[in-house]
């Protein structure tokens, strides 16, 4: 009450309202945490029956699965009709939908990872967008997408394909008109190449630190290493050259060295020289590692 | 010949910034330990300057040295001038298996065999980009060190930027650049800005572009902000639409910096309340430049937040989609007058 | 900023003679009750929605070329002032001498006049610039300029000016003019350049000399584009060769569109969207040459939608900044440059208009 | 064209919705967060950047109890987007349901015939007109508590009052001077 002569009636009024607003507020908090709890309690048991039925569904898909690999017609019926089915036999259809709509999307990817394309239509299928996903040893790199407009004919309105791979070339030398898949698949085989290379280069860089890349491009179609031979302090200069710009094997190896102008005649070398073609290069660089040709 | 350079370093110190002289000189390399030691950076400018150049006279710095300096400080800093893109044209057959050695060679001897007083200078940068320093000079004169010409040009892609290149010289460039890189023809790419790095992104298509997939695009999922429950927005699925056309339109995520757009518009005037105008012959001409600190996120939230009508006109996407921004827009057939516009090049 | 309307009682009413209404305000006011729609957005209310198209005026013949020349060449700071108490146009002379004591004495304070490099004394010189006013009860155009002598500068070398302003009053509304007491002279537009703490040194003098107030004379969206409007229709007697609009976007980074129309087209335009002369039918000679408000809407409307058709993107979202033709350019924050004499008188009066919507009633 | 009714649903216990409307969708956002603040009634905000709402949230949209214009002066079309949204609402909504909110009205380069406008609209309609500061927390919160007095009773939340009793009020009228100069 003192504060209240201090700062005059209104003030302390004011303060009072203020106090009574927290006091509603603090009220207002409990009850939301409250509903918090009863929510969070909802989620835990929707969570459990997800759960269940999850595994229901598992056990469909096995039943499914088996059924597909032994191609049977009447074998269907069987499962069908029989087994576990009978527990709950109002959501069984429904159960049954879901594990084939699993199983289809299961499918898709296994299309896409044995080198389909993703195609997606849109505003109102007057343009699609096809995705090349690149990958290298089983490993998924960079997804790059072209976008075609259908009408009046089938033309590439955008892309994000680095400027040098030649699109553009590429799509006049195919038959975009009629088919569209053969220009998609050069044009991924040339993704892949790429990516390739790019992979084997980030791959040399990482693991051969003894190895010195003295030249590459954006492309990756040229590279060229400082070798070192271990013991006699002798470098060897090794260019690879990639002309085929689809693959990610070089079209061309040549060694030079300064202190011994002999060596790239060697049969070891030469010997090199094969396994540097057969080879991807990260790998190549590991085998000659092992036997101690470089350091 | 040692009082040009001593200017020449003198002009490159003046345009680096105190705080970064230190680190530029050091990148640099020519200076030893103890020289570099000797030096006070937290005096002022001008006596550092004048430290180096008592410096450059002893060592007896050549111009070579000097260029070097300018030539690092530049690639660290390129956002200094306006950058110009050329795209080559036609490529040869052997085109994709130019490589840098060759291709030294190559621009050294086509130059020289054009102007016979030329000062060059490349370098490989670590991004794989081969930057050339070009200081002409001519016939009776020697090279300008003053005013070099600078030119970045990545190996195997059709685009080269260059930056102060003066009209005159610009032909003996253009061929020299065709010929070794093995193209036939060279052409402007209407593409220009003060930051390099933006205008390549844009042209190397090294930005985030948005694409319809069947995956659930990273972009929904960003726009679901958490919302109080009693706060329901009534046209959430427009303002989704909006911003995913947007997108589409200028690319998603942070956005290549270019700063401007012009677009020199000469299309009939065509309005149905204005009759008279409508009907006149001649074009409506007039230039719009769009300018901001980073134009193609501006234009997106433009489109998304609804102050440009969606799908976006491809007059603005153009920018994005096909890397320029420089346009001419005429009306293409001037009989239909339901034919849209395209931007054509200049 | 003050909003006038809520200022009504800040000034004594008994000290306001009521005037009957002109005829031209009896104009616009059944003009817009006739008006019944919503639709035309903006309505005005202050602002003139109709005036005098610009004639160009032989001022070179007029006014002293020396002093021309200064105001043609610079970039004016606009201000709006209040009219001034017991200002005399006679007594300029000693004006100056007070002036220059009082900057004199600022700066013995330390006070804000530090222009750069200056060593040395300022002088002040008020002078009328004759030939100026337009109508009987505009007060003569007064020009101060403040010259610096340098400390150490040769005899003979003359004192450079490091600032000037020009306190002006064209065409002012006379029944405003009227309604004012005998004792003040009212002169409010003051366009100023030169160095920011001289600017608030000659304001604070004016201040306590003639108790007045300075405030910042911002250009409206509306006035901007009167400018437009009034620029483009000299068209005919002197080219503006290019019409320039800066716009501002509200978005994130902001987005600024520098919308550049050729003059002729710009002007064909214009002469598209003016009333026939012959189908008003007023035969007034006054009325022969006005421009309407809406005109000036119509006009603005057809080169939004002009924009709007190619780039699908509202203008009008955005926020007008600056106009400028061969003529001149103003921008709105209160910049103005007037770069053809011809046209000076018919600029001055448009923004002397809008400083007497600043004053208190 | 779908017209927005005010009467067309029951309204819920102890609830008030409002609807804000608003081109730039930039300020609405604060001031919805201030609004359901509120523990007295639960107040339910629905956005929107104009008019008429979309037909598929019909079902589950409430009863709209008051519908506000957010006006920023600094722009045109704010105010342009703002009339044309007006003509997709029912008539019954404009006995008291309806007020707007101008925003920027301070800002010096905005032009005065901007506000008369906004004003003359506002009274053509009977309908109270609120000034907001939109940059500062407070002023946010002062905005929110403004329109939560209207709504309390345009709800039918306050007892004794109604809101065309209330409008009568507060409703906008235009200065009889609004189309002369000032002086005179």
């Amino acid at each position: 009450m003192e504060g209240s002569s201090k700062g005059g009636v209104l003030s302390h009024l004011s303060l009072l309202e203020a106090k009574a607003r927290s006091r509603k507020t603090q009220l207002h908090q409990i009850k939301e945490l409250r509903d918090k709890v009863e929510a969070l309690r909802i989620q835990r048991d929707q969570l459990r029956a997800e759960i269940e039925t999850h595994k229901i569904l598992q056990k469909v898909r096995a039943s499914l699965d088996k059924k597909c690999t032994k191609g049977g017609e009447e074998e269907e019926l069987q499962v069908k009709e029989g087994e576990k089915m009978n527990e709950d036999s109002e959501h069984s259809q429904l159960l049954r939908l879901m594990a084939r709509h699993t199983q289809l999307k299961d499918l898709l990817h296994a299309h896409h990872i044995i080198g389909g394309y993703n195609i997606t239509k849109t505003i109102q299928g007057r343009r699609v967008c096809a995705s090349l996903a690149t990958a290298y040893e089983g490993v998924y790199l960079e997804t790059y997408n072209v976008e075609f407009d259908l009408k009046p004919t089938v033309r590439i309105r955008r892309h994000d394909v680095p400027p040098f791979i030649p699109v553009d070339s590429l799509a006049e030398q195919s038959n975009m008109q009629t088919d569209i898949r053969a220009f998609l698949d050069t044009l991924s085989k040339y993704l892949n190449g790429y990516a390739g290379r790019k992979q084997q280069l980030k791959l040399v860089k990482e693991r051969h630190k003894s190895v010195e890349v003295m030249e590459s491009n954006v492309l990756c179609s040229i590279l060229v290493m400082l070798l070192t031979v271990p013991g006699e302090r002798v470098t060897v200069l090794c260019t690879l050259k990639y002309t085929d710009h689809t693959r990610c094997l070089p079209t061309g190896v040549y060694v030079q060295c300064e202190a011994d102008k002999e060596l790239p005649d060697s049969p070891q070398w030469k010997n090199n020289c094969s396994l540097l073609m057969e080879t991807p290069v990260h790998k190549a660089l590991t085998i000659m590692r092992d036997r101690w040709i470089i350091a | 010949m040692g009082d040009s350079t001593k200017s020449l370093l003198q002009r490159i110190i003046r345009r680096i910034p105190s705080r970064a002289i230190e680190s530029t000189l050091r990148k640099w390399g020519r200076l030893t330990a103890e020289q570099l030691q000797s030096i006070d950076f937290t005096q002022p400018k001008w006596t550092v300057t004048q430290e180096l150049l008592d410096m450059c006279e002893e060592g007896n710095w050549t111009l070579k040295f000097i260029t070097e300096l300018e030539m690092s400080y530049i690639i660290d800093n390129p956002n200094q001038g306006m950058w110009y893109a050329y795209q080559l044209m036609n490529p040869e057959d052997d085109a994709n298996s130019v490589e840098l050695t060759q291709f030294k060679e190559q621009f050294k001897s086509h130059l020289k065999q054009l102007v016979r007083h030329i000062s060059l200078k490349m370098k490989k940068h670590t991004d794989e980009a081969v930057w050339i320093r070009i200081a002409w000079g001519d016939r009776f004169f020697q090279p300008n060190h003053m005013k070099p010409t600078y030119a970045v040009h990545y190996l195997q892609t059709p685009y080269v930027f260059v930056t102060s290149l003066t009209s005159k010289h610009k032909p003996l460039f253009s061929q020299a650049m065709t010929l070794s890189t093995r193209y036939q023809a060279i052409k402007d790419a209407n593409l220009s800005g003060r930051n390099l790095t933006a205008i390549r992104d844009l042209l190397m298509r090294q930005f985030q572009q948005a694409f319809p997939t069947k995956h659930p695009s990273p972009l929904a999922e960003r726009n679901q902000t958490v919302s109080h429950p009693r706060i329901e927005k009534e046209q959430d699925g427009n303002a989704a639409n909006r911003l995913e056309l947007a997108c589409e339109a200028f690319g998603g995520g942070t956005l290549p910096q270019l700063q401007s757009a012009v677009y020199k518009l000469e299309t009939k005037f065509r309005d149905q309340t204005n009759k008279a105008m409508t009907e006149r012959e001649e074009s409506f001409k007039c230039i719009v430049k769009f300018a901001s600190t980073n134009l193609l996120e501006s234009l997106r939230h433009c489109a998304s937040s609804g102050f440009a009508s969606t799908p976006v006109t491809p007059l603005l996407s153009s920018i994005s989609l096909k890397g320029k921004n420089y346009f001419v827009i005429t009306d293409n057939s001037p009989g239909a007058a339901s034919q849209p516009r395209r931007a054509q090049d200049k | 900023m003050e909003r006038h309307h809520n200022s009504v009682t800040k000034t004594p009413l008994d000290r306001v003679q009521r005037r009957s209404k002109s005829k031209s305000y009896r104009q616009s006011l059944r003009s817009c009750l006739g008006a019944t729609c919503l639709t035309p957005a903006l309505t005005t209310r202050r602002l003139n929605i109709s005036r005098r198209a610009p004639k160009s005026h032989n001022i070179t013949e007029k006014v002293n070329p020396e002093q021309l020349a200064l105001m043609v060449k610079t970039e004016w700071q606009l201000s709006y002032v209040t009219p001034l108490y017991q200002f005399r146009h006679t007594q300029l002379k000693s004006y100056s001498r007070q002036l220059s004591a009082f900057i004199a004495a600022e700066k013995q304070q330390g006070l804000a006049v530090e222009v750069e490099g200056s060593h040395g004394s300022f002088r002040v010189s008020f002078s009328v610039v004759q030939g100026m006013s337009e109508a009987a009860d505009d007060a003569e155009t007064v020009l101060i300029q403040i010259h610096l002598k340098r400390l150490f500068s040769r005899q003979d070398e003359p004192a450079k000016v490091v600032w000037s302003g020009l306190l002006t009053c064209i065409n002012g509304s006379p029944d405003y003019l009227r309604s004012l007491p005998k004792d003040f002279t009212c002169l409010p537009l003051l366009c100023s350049s030169g160095a920011e703490g001289l600017t608030s040194a000659v304001k604070s003098w004016f201040q306590q000399t003639f108790d007045c107030y300075f405030g910042q004379l911002e250009i409206s969206h509306t006035s901007l584009q009167w400018m437009i409007a009034l620029w483009t229709n000299c068209q005919t007697e002197s080219a503006i060769q290019f019409l320039k609009m800066i716009w501002t976007l509200p978005v994130v980074p902001p987005l600024k569109v520098t919308y550049t129309v050729n003059g002729q087209d710009a002007w064909e335009l214009w002469s598209s969207v003016r009333k026939d002369p012959q189908k008003e039918g007023n035969g007034e000679d006054e009325d022969e040459n006005s421009i309407d408000i809406e005109e000036v809407m119509r006009f603005m409307q057809g080169l939004k939608s002009h924009f709007y058709r190619h780039f699908r993107l509202d203008l009008s979202a955005g926020k007008l900044d600056q106009v400028s033709t061969a003529l001149g350019s103003a921008k709105c924050s209160g910049m103005i440059k007037i770069s053809n004499s011809k046209y000076m008188i018919s600029t001055l009066t448009l923004l002397t208009e809008c400083a007497l919507l600043k004053m208190p009633i | 064209m779908s017209l927005l009714k005010p009467f067309s649903k029951l309204p819920g216990i102890n609830s008030a919705n409002i609807l804000l409307v608003e081109f730039e969708e930039t300020f609405q956002q604060s001031l919805a967060d201030a609004l359901v603040e509120e523990t007295a009634v639960t107040v339910n905000v629905r956005l929107a950047k104009s008019l008429p709402l979309p037909k598929e949230n019909e079902e589950n949209r409430p009863r709209i109890d008051l519908v506000v214009f957010i006006i920023n002066l600094t722009t045109e079309l704010s105010f342009q987007s703002a009339e044309a949204s007006l003509k997709c609402l029912d008539s019954g909504f404009f006995l008291g349901k309806v007020c707007f909110m101008v925003t920027n009205a301070r800002n010096a380069s905005v032009p005065t015939e901007r506000l008369d406008s906004v004003r003359k609209l506002a009274a053509s309609l009977h309908c109270p007109l609120l000034f907001a500061e939109d940059q500062t927390p407070a002023g946010v919160t002062n905005a929110a508590e403004r329109l939560l007095t209207i709504l309390k009773v345009t709800a039918g939340l306050v007892p004794m009052t109604t809101a065309l009793y209330l409008s009568n009020l507060t409703r906008c009228t235009v200065p009889p001077d609004i189309d002369q100069p000032t002086f005179d």
